[in-house]
């Protein structure tokens, strides 16, 4: 993405920032590894002190002085307030609807904001075997709300998933509904180019606001379906220096931020 | 009288690995990069097993080890990948040759169905899943994947997963007493659970301790002898992986696995120097160099 | 920043009490002579209280605590008793009168029914009950008491018990910090199930414990903060029964409840006397006296 | 009970080492308290040294120095190899047939080995609140064994149980299996004048040995069905002085052996 304005920073970092500040203060989330988990120790290091981190492994109120590099990374470990089991995350809490803010990535999403991480191509034979649902089923089901970040590229914005492995709002208003599911659904997508939302009547998905360098032709481009165009799309806010300070801080070494993006 | 004078369920790794017979299923212990069993997956390699299923959430070295070898033709797990690394190329081959079958879950259900299985209860119900391929698409499980039912006090739509009980749980603690008494740092995963619901239960363990150890205090046993058959006890039994307050995560030979197994060739190569191509576990700790195993030993407090 | 600084989540037995409203569920903590709420129950008795539900496995003194006193009206539980020393008789009396219902299940009936509350699903599978009239009788939950079904995996009799999420789970621990992190010692019965199925979680402690005692190792948090909404530290919460490493139970003290529980009339001369005769738990501690109390010290290594 | 022969027992001692008898090595047994914590106390220190006691508040392979008087006393914890809790004892350990042995106590029984702890009279207006199960319904459902033990009283041994609390074998042959039950049923019935026992076939009780002082015709005239009478009936074995010895070390303040009996 290159410079921007004054402030130099990575199109990770950018994404990091912009993830970040979906994390409202005093919720509790569900972090993983990577941007994710980034985005929500930024969160607590600047607008959301009061934020819980929890790793799905078993810790709760997480702060790692390293970056982990697995959900059950003992760094999550040392400070945090609880380190218990899956039982407990996945179930007594985020099945509880305890959890306000889950993250995940998607090798595929529609336009109801449903997600694929299980395999390209058919069911049957797979061309590729993603790495499945893990916990994102179950965060994608149960949390208040959800936040997805992907690579914005034409073959991942499908009309049609090869495998809906997680929830969005699966064929539309009120499916979530009759399926019973504890959580509100995706709240944003975040892509290298742009961020989108979902109607609240249709619960279809629409263009939020265009990340710095991009156009609403590049994003309608890049997609497969019907995005939903407002008459006034915003530019995406750019990450603080401030932001990019503690993010190096967080991650010295670039292992999620990479060595200069 | 002392229970110490009257059992000592210590064997082998080659003993324990011995008493897995082909067509066996097993749950896997371990979560993420923590104490997953992965010696006791290159055993199980070494002895040439065949046809196993294998019940876990999310293992992952040795997930990929088990399917490279073919010692695994059925999982049933929620997760494949190297987390923070990318792609579990290994399942991702055997998959495409159709050499390998995974039935879905999510790690919800997964430790669900280990819980259900520990209770001896046919199901149990869960939240996840419904409405989507996970509930849709099966493999050989076909009906018996899962289903999903009305709720008859409440009406709410509620998906039930049947429980597992299979032949062996393969489970990894810090410490155990001869007995089987397992002591477990940090993080339980799923292993609670998954240690129960096996016919039979294997622990491996870095430290042996004594049963006086253990009876001073009976509240940090985490699984108490009644459930274990068998104890195994070495050192750096996760390898590459991590192992709570004794060893971190071997990032540089963890890399050099997942690089390698990008392509057949590169895994054979690896198959063939760390896991074939020594005698056991020992043999295994040699190669990798006990000058590289000593820099990851755990500092305190940060239990890495 | 740290937690410490932003939230202290302490507050009086009265102010914690004063939240329960007239017609309330309650899961009610401690097992058998282990860790009961009792403080709670006599403070609920000098607030007034009308019609509470009670759901438990099987408290003892303080069920005939709010059972004597009309403080409950309906208890979901297990068990009614005082173990070795025998019979409820204020629970036995209120049953006769018709001023208490109980609803009867078994102890794992009622440890599920609190597992599925934590977990949110609206039921919990189990292999009890069946067959007796457990099952055929059943007072004012009617069909909702519990269902059995045939499992639609292997066509087994299965019985299936509703989950609680009551208004309140009153639980008793060791120690906390102002947070809410809670360590519990020895046993813990039904309690981790319980303090995670109420809407609302009041934690009682014996100890305060500071934050970074708990940062140090998270591992033995048993309850962490973010289920707990309210913390009430005080000491003899349980008097005159026990709490590991903490105090042993006060049998004189029991056996002369107990006793005086035969009648009626020696029930209010004791809920006069030590419940309503006294203005807070302090108070009550004073009547018991501090040198009664300073003899039930636990000595380690036995934790009585 | 008084005196018999040269060794002086008490009938709660007698009651004690008869049904200590029924624990065989090696088996795990659920204790609880009073006499049924004795029993399994003097059958690990006698003939069954490597039985493993655990009750059913969470404490396994115990030992306890001193007699606890709740399953969750304390006293059971120091020395026993783990303290967990209510899920891991009556549902991992009971629910999944663990357990080899269970005591109960009832206040009536039937034919069957069924057990009323709950009402005396009529459910809709009872007369006496018992107890309730407790863990008693699940240990009467799972245990692979079940020894019952009961004060001798016709008002007790009833054709039709005022409640059914705990199943024994229900109406007959065939009805455990019918409801999938874990456990084996009853296996013996031990009260302060017999040893009574359960036909493989017909599942109804019958005499199984007499106490020293007791004849056939006296527990006849107190039970209120019919009670299936062998041709022979042998006398139940008296406790040994060793026996005796060890249970006045297990409680010396005589908290469950009383005072002299």
């Amino acid at each position: 993405m290159g410079v921007l304005k004054i402030v130099e920073y990575s199109k990770t970092e950018f994404l990091i920032a912009c993830a970040s500040s979906h994390v409202r203060d005093g919720e509790n989330v569900f972090g993983g590894t990577g941007m994710p988990l980034l985005a929500a120790l930024l969160a607590k290091e600047t607008h959301a002190p009061k934020s819980n981190l929890i790793s799905e492994a078993g810790f709760i109120d997480a702060r790692p002085r390293e970056v982990p590099l697995s959900v059950a990374d003992t760094r999550y470990y040392y400070g945090c307030s609880a380190a218990i089991g899956l039982i407990e995350t996945l179930g007594f809490l985020l099945q509880a609807g305890r959890i306000d803010v889950g993250f995940l990535g998607a090798a595929q999403i529609d336009e109801y904001g449903n997600l694929n991480t299980s395999y390209i191509g058919p069911y049957d034979a797979p061309k590729v075997k993603l790495p499945g649902s893990g916990g994102g089923n179950d965060i994608a089901s149960s949390a208040k709300r959800l936040i997805i970040m992907m690579a914005h590229d034409k073959r991942k914005f499908l009309k049609k998933l090869d495998y809906m492995t997680s929830p969005g709002y699966l064929d539309g208003p009120g499916a979530r509904e009759k399926w019973s599911l504890v959580g509100g659904g995706p709240e944003v997508v975040i892509t290298d180019m742009c961020q989108m939302d979902f109607d609240p009547d249709t619960k279809k998905i629409g263009l939020k606001s265009v990340h710095p360098g991009f156009t609403v032709q590049d994003i309608q481009d890049n997609v497969m379906f019907d995005l939903i165009i407002p008459d006034d799309v915003p530019t995406t806010e750019e990450p603080t220096q401030k932001q990019l300070d503690i993010m190096k801080k967080l991650d010295p070494k670039g292992i999620y931020l990479g060595k200069g993006g | 009288m002392t229970e110490a004078e009257v059992e000592d369920k210590r064997i082998t790794l080659a003993e324990a690995a011995k008493m897995v017979g082909d067509g066996d299923g097993l749950f896997w212990g371990g979560f993420g990069y923590q104490r997953p069993p992965i010696a006791f997956a290159h055993e199980l390699v070494r002895q040439k097993k065949r046809n196993l299923t294998v019940y876990t959430c999310g293992s992952e070295v040795d997930l990929e080890i088990m399917a490279g070898a073919g010692v695994a033709t059925r999982y049933e797990i929620a997760f494949s990948a190297i987390e923070a690394l990318g792609l579990s190329y290994n399942i991702r081959r055997r998959v495409s040759e159709g050499k390998l079958a995974v039935e879905d879950y999510s790690n919800l259900a997964m430790a669900m169905r280990f819980l259900g299985g520990a209770l001896n209860v046919p199901f149990m119900p869960i939240r996840s899943m419904m409405g989507t391929d996970m509930v849709n698409l099966r493999r050989y499980r076909g009906d018996d994947k899962l289903k999903v039912m009305d709720c008859p006090f409440t009406g709410d739509k509620i998906c039930i997963v049947p429980s597992i009980q299979p032949d062996f749980s393969i489970v990894h603690v810090q410490r155990v007493d001869k007995l089987g008494n397992a002591q477990i740092d940090g993080i339980v995963g799923e292993d609670l659970e998954g240690s129960r619901c096996g016919k039979k239960l294997i622990v491996l363990a870095e430290e042996l301790i004594d049963t006086t150890e253990v009876l001073t205090r009976p509240d940090q046993t985490k699984i108490p002898a009644m459930y274990v058959d068998h104890v195994v006890v070495l050192p750096y039994i996760a390898h590459p992986m991590m192992c709570h307050d004794y060893y971190d995560y071997d990032l540089e030979h963890l890399q050099m696995f997942h690089e390698m197994t990008r392509t057949e060739e590169g895994w054979q190569e690896y198959l063939d120097n760390y896991i074939l191509g020594v005698d056991d576990h020992h043999g295994y700790l040699n190669l990798v160099g006990w000058d590289n195993l000593h820099k990851l030993h755990a500092t305190k407090p940060w239990g890495y």
